[in-house]
């Protein structure tokens, strides 16, 4: 009776585990249904590869977007990973555990502020400062990547810490009884056994920046053009999606769609590296 | 030359200590920005009176239920789900083929921008399932947009038990379910809290999925079939649409402050379970 | 600890399945979703209208035009909203009235010092064939030109009154009147337009061939940028749907319409 | 030494898989009830190997294969329809480090019987008494119950996981995984003497490092060398006499 029980768990579990899959397909599969047929009618090679989008005149061409929401991202992982990642290890090793109780809430509280705050922030405070200092509208690839640099903090460094968190205390204390400084101990045990962590924690907050749809629409100025600098607005995937789908019909809908299918894919091979560099990098040890 | 151990040290505490309090300095701003503009108009009237004018008067209480409602479903949706999940990756099998899909299918979701979730809640929930919008088909849209976080912070709380509970626990006859649930489980929580906040924070904080699928009416929701507005939303409309200002910052310092009332209720919990496991 | 997640979860479970109940009578209920930009104001007529009809419960979503048009052929509304120059093809099978009308304002940062502009200079500002406000008359700067976005009943009905011109590709862009208003008003360069009705004084409208946007100039015809809005229903819409229609036509509704900063259908 | 007990354990060719590598190489041993077995052997031998293939741990560990017949009480355990759940209710297991799980000592002590079911307050106070009692434990902690097993010493936190063994009511044979490696001499006695009590009731099974414990405490005595038993036989024999070479170099501390 009780190994009936176990087996019911067993199973139970293994529906449930589904969930996540059947729900990234049933997603696929609408995206797919209403996109797909566009991109063929288009040319899956004009829409990716033009430089022009104007959905009036039947110009459908998004390359300066993904160009775009490659820059955004990558812009706001090189401020978000380094800062957030340091933070949870000074946060870890650094500091006395009473501070950490205080600072790491703090920082987690701001995973609940609403992305349209932040962009709003964004266009009060930082535009301003950049359109002064800077030059440009202020509205540009800089403002998004800072403030999505911002907003994935909590990920990064909630998710870190609890890695780093994890790790045995008897790891650092036989690095330390070795003669290793704290940093060394931190730099070659610490960090190492964490890796996992710090580098889920990373991909995720690398998938909210490519996703994030409302602060970026608010920051980054929109505009459908290739960035020549960090001053110039443009306009990435998510933003188009969400600036033209309200007010959208016929093909320009469907173009939208196709527009969400690119941005699937592109996650689906961000993910793909990112999966394979964390396998290669477990097998080397 | 070799720098010595001890200058290195130092430098690499620094740049971190200078990096740690960049990162608190912005986030306290934020906060601090947040709070200033808003909490001036925030009174016991503005929470628990309803709006008038479109929200350019009167106050929020619809979108305070709505805030409170929409994420508790989300979890409650997700949280069993994520768990459930977890649990399986990591009890119930090894790494296989078929769990690398599983793992792979869980991280590509975490990266499908909310607005998609949005556009798929409302073709599937709102028109396919002809659910309207409401309540329900906001959360579920919100529980499959947390569950990945919740996935995958569980599994990292669940593998950070020691193995050695395990087959303790086996070795005094549990079964494998039994060892999850009392032994297991218990011990992963802080971590999967976490997930759980940070789904929470997530849901409370999103807007585009939100209007496609719970709708935005400003009205008491009766049941799971009403539309609701969340604070998040009523922000959105009352800055964007330009309705008010300083309704806007008053409803966003309102959620600054409830997002941190639900943190610190569930760090005390935490940590009143971890005291009394080890008093 | 685990007890109280059950216990959470329990009451979750019982509250959903309570609301479910208690779901499916009492009130006739009428949803309304569509155009962002009538969104508040049909929050209002519906608000006064409950008032002297207790029966009927009138829910307002937003969602934009399509949406509006889409969800209420779908049923998922009884009543959609747009606020394009002219409704789609597919909108045919509708039956559509027109509720108010909108004027479009030019509106520019207050420190410019430009304050009137001519159709042609209008035209060419957002076609980019204007770049400098020195052209203009204004300082000797690069003009930033903010549009909303493809498919935004503004900007198609602003366009087509400007006869069809193609938007400068270095426009920026924005998704609704409020943040088009917070731009102008934080970039002392910047050039846009919007609901005449949300016109404050942290932006600074401009006459366009020497006639401002006022409700006297555009029911006169001398002020070109308007634009309509309109509700779709089904032709066998409820009665209850109709009434409401019915009410926003009438001389009050149009009236608080009015109040409100829109300009009356007729 | 005379009288033969009834042979509780029978294993028979026993082999065990690690992945590619061979454990264990076909062990024969019948195990005697009611009284205590000592494993000897160095590091690698597969006593713990053995220990584990003993209550099915083994199943646990992935890729672990296991041939050979092993008989527990005439029934073979390692036979599809055979209760795994139950045959580790009846084999407990004591590790080689003490693991209290993070709960009270009460609920260390019943975490087995209240898995088999047992509600009864009075029951289960009863159960953890006789328990600690049998472990020495229990007039060092008799008053603290409640408080969390992880905050008792390290000798103190092994005789709480021998009480949680010994609470469980099916209990038949005791398996200790060189249970006293980490502790200090006084706890070393008392679980000792505790076993030499316990035996009585008991079939126990105790591999260790040090050779000295297996001489004090076991009636038979097994010498395991690279996955083999090298030789079994009566601790006095096997300690004086052995018959195999490599056993006396063992024994004498010529190696290991």
């Amino acid at each position: 009776m009780k190994l009936n029980g176990e087996k019911i768990a067993k199973y139970a579990l293994m529906t449930v585990a589904f969930s996540a899959l059947a729900s990234l397909l049933l997603i696929a599969v609408f995206i797919f249904k209403e996109g797909l047929p566009f991109m063929l009618k288009v040319g899956v090679k004009d829409f990716l590869l033009a430089s022009d989008w104007d959905p009036q005149a039947g110009k459908y061409g998004i390359y300066p977007m993904i160009i775009a929401s490659l820059y955004v991202t990558f812009g706001a992982m090189l401020i978000g990973a380094p800062l957030g990642v340091a933070g949870a290890i000074f946060l870890n090793e650094f500091v006395p555990k009473q501070v950490m109780r205080v600072v790491k809430p703090t920082i987690e509280l701001l995973a609940g502020i609403p992305s349209v705050v932040f962009g709003f922030l964004g266009v009060m405070v930082l535009a301003p400062f950049i359109r002064t200092h800077m030059g440009g509208p202020g509205l540009s690839v800089l403002a998004a990547a800072v403030i999505l640099g911002i907003m994935v903090l909590p990920t990064v460094i909630s998710i870190s810490s609890d890695a780093i968190g994890a790790v045995p205390n008897s790891y650092r204390e036989g690095a330390l009884a070795l003669g290793a400084t704290r940093w060394q101990s931190v730099y070659m045990v610490t960090i190492k056994a964490a890796r996992s962590g710090i580098i889920a924690s990373i991909i995720l907050a690398m998938g909210r920046a490519l996703g994030e749809t409302m602060a970026v629409i608010m920051v980054a100025g929109n505009t459908v053009k290739i960035p020549h600098s960090v001053t110039d607005p443009v306009r990435t995937l998510t933003a188009n999606i969400a600036l033209e789908m309200a007010n959208a019909t016929g093909m320009a809908r469907e173009a939208l769609f196709a527009t969400g299918i690119v941005l699937f894919v592109v996650i689906m091979i961000l993910n793909g590296i990112a999966l394979s560099v964390i396998k290669t990098k477990v097998r080397k040890k | 030359m070799k720098i010595s151990p001890k200058i290195t040290q130092a430098v690499a505490v620094t740049l971190l200590g200078a990096a740690t309090l960049l990162t608190v300095a912005v986030l306290v701003f934020i906060i601090i920005f947040v709070l200033g503009k808003g909490l001036p108009w925030v009174d016991w009237e503005f929470l628990f009176s309803a709006p008038k004018e479109m929200g350019r008067a009167g106050g929020i209480f619809p979108t305070l239920v709505g805030t409170v409602l929409l994420p508790l479903m989300a979890i409650a949706i997700a949280l069993p789900l994520g768990v459930g999940t977890a649990v399986y990756l990591t009890e119930y099998t090894r790494e296989t083929r078929f769990t690398r899909i599983l793992r792979f299918g869980t991280d590509c979701l975490a990266g499908i921008p909310s607005i998609l979730f949005g556009l798929f809640g409302f073709i599937f929930f709102v028109i396919t399932l002809k659910m309207g919008w409401c309540l329900l088909s906001g959360g579920l849209t919100l529980a499959i947009m947390v569950l990945p976080t919740i996935i995958r912070t569980s599994e990292e709380a669940i593998r950070s038990v020691p193995n050695s509970y395990r087959e303790v626990s086996f070795s005094l006859g549990a079964t494998r379910w039994e060892t999850v649930l009392k032994v297991v489980l218990p011990n992963a929580l802080p971590g999967i809290v976490t997930g759980v906040m940070l789904g929470i924070g997530r849901s409370i904080g999103e807007t585009a999925a939100v209007i496609f699928t719970a709708g935005s009416a400003l009205r008491m929701p009766m049941s799971a079939f009403d539309s609701v507005r969340t604070m998040s939303v009523h922000f959105y409309i009352l800055a964007r649409e330009g309705i008010s200002n300083e309704k806007a910052y008053a409803t966003a310092a309102v959620l600054v402050i409830s997002v941190l009332l639900v943190n610190l209720a569930a760090y005390s919990m935490m940590h009143r379970f971890i005291a009394r496991r080890s008093r | 600890m685990f007890n109280v997640i059950k216990r959470v979860f329990m009451a979750g479970l019982a509250g959903g399945l309570v609301l479910a109940a208690g779901c499916g009578k009492g009130r006739e209920g009428v949803t309304m979703a569509g155009s962002t930009a009538f969104q508040p104001f049909a929050e209002k007529l519906a608000d006064q209208y409950m008032t002297t009809h207790p029966g009927v419960s009138i829910t307002v979503q937003g969602g934009g035009s399509s949406m509006g048009i889409k969800s209420c052929l779908s049923g998922a509304a009884q009543i959609g909203m747009a606020d394009l120059v002219k409704l789609p093809a597919e909108a045919d099978a509708l039956k559509s009235i027109v509720a108010a009308q909108d004027g479009i304002a030019i509106v520019l940062n207050p420190a410019n010092a430009v304050s009137a502009l001519t159709m042609d200079q209008v035209r060419d500002i957002f076609a980019g064939k204007i770049s400098n406000w020195k052209v203009v008359g204004g300082a000797d700067h690069s003009i930033s030109v903010i549009s909303r976005e493809a498919g935004s009943g503004t900007r198609s009905s602003f366009e087509q009154v400007l006869g069809g011109i193609k938007l400068s590709g270095d426009a920026l862009i924005q998704d609704s009147n409020g943040t088009i208003r917070e731009t102008v008003a934080n970039d002392p360069n910047a050039i846009g337009y919007l609901s005449h009705g949300l016109v404050n004084d942290k932006i600074k409208p401009v006459t366009v061939d020497g006639y401002s946007c006022t409700e006297k100039e555009i029911m006169a015809g001398s002020y070109k940028l308007v634009r309509p809005i309109f509700l779709m229903a089904k032709q066998d819409a409820s009665p209850a749907c109709k009434d409401f229609l019915d009410y926003i036509l009438s001389p009050e509704a149009q009236e608080l319409i009015h109040k409100e900063g829109l300009i009356k259908a007729k | 030494m005379t009288t033969r007990k009834p042979i509780k354990i029978s294993v028979r060719e026993l082999r065990v898989f690690q992945g590619k590598e061979e454990g264990l190489r076909g062990v024969n041993l019948a195990i005697p009830a009611n009284q205590i077995l000592g494993i000897i052997g160095p590091a690698g031998a597969g006593k713990t190997t053995f220990l584990r293939a003993l209550n099915r741990l083994n199943d646990l560990s992935p890729d672990t294969h296991v041939e050979g017949e092993t008989l527990l009480d005439g029934q073979d355990i390692y036979h599809p329809s055979f209760d795994v759940v139950a045959l580790r209710k009846r084999v407990g297991m004591l590790f080689a480090l003490p693991v209290a799980l993070p709960m009270s000592i009460f609920e260390n002590v019943v975490y087995g019987p209240r898995l088999s079911g047992v509600r009864n307050r009075k029951r289960l106070d009863e159960i953890v008494e006789r328990s600690l009692k049998a472990a020495f434990l229990w007039d060092e902690v008799k008053d603290r119950l409640p408080m969390s097993g992880l905050r008792l010493s390290g000798g103190q936190q092994q005789r709480l996981c021998l009480a949680r063994v010994l609470a469980m009511e099916e209990l038949e044979v005791i398996l200790l995984d060189e249970p006293c490696s980490g502790l200090d001499p006084i706890s070393t006695a008392k679980i000792e003497e505790a076993l030499t009590i316990l035996k009585a009731k008991y079939t126990i099974i105790l591999v260790t490092n040090n050779t000295k414990q297996a001489a004090r405490v076991a009636d038979d005595t097994a010498f395991f060398l690279n996955g083999e038993m090298v030789e079994y036989g009566p601790t006095g024999k096997i300690f004086t006499v052995p018959d195999d070479k490599r056993t006396n170099d063992y024994v004498t501390g010529k190696f290991g």
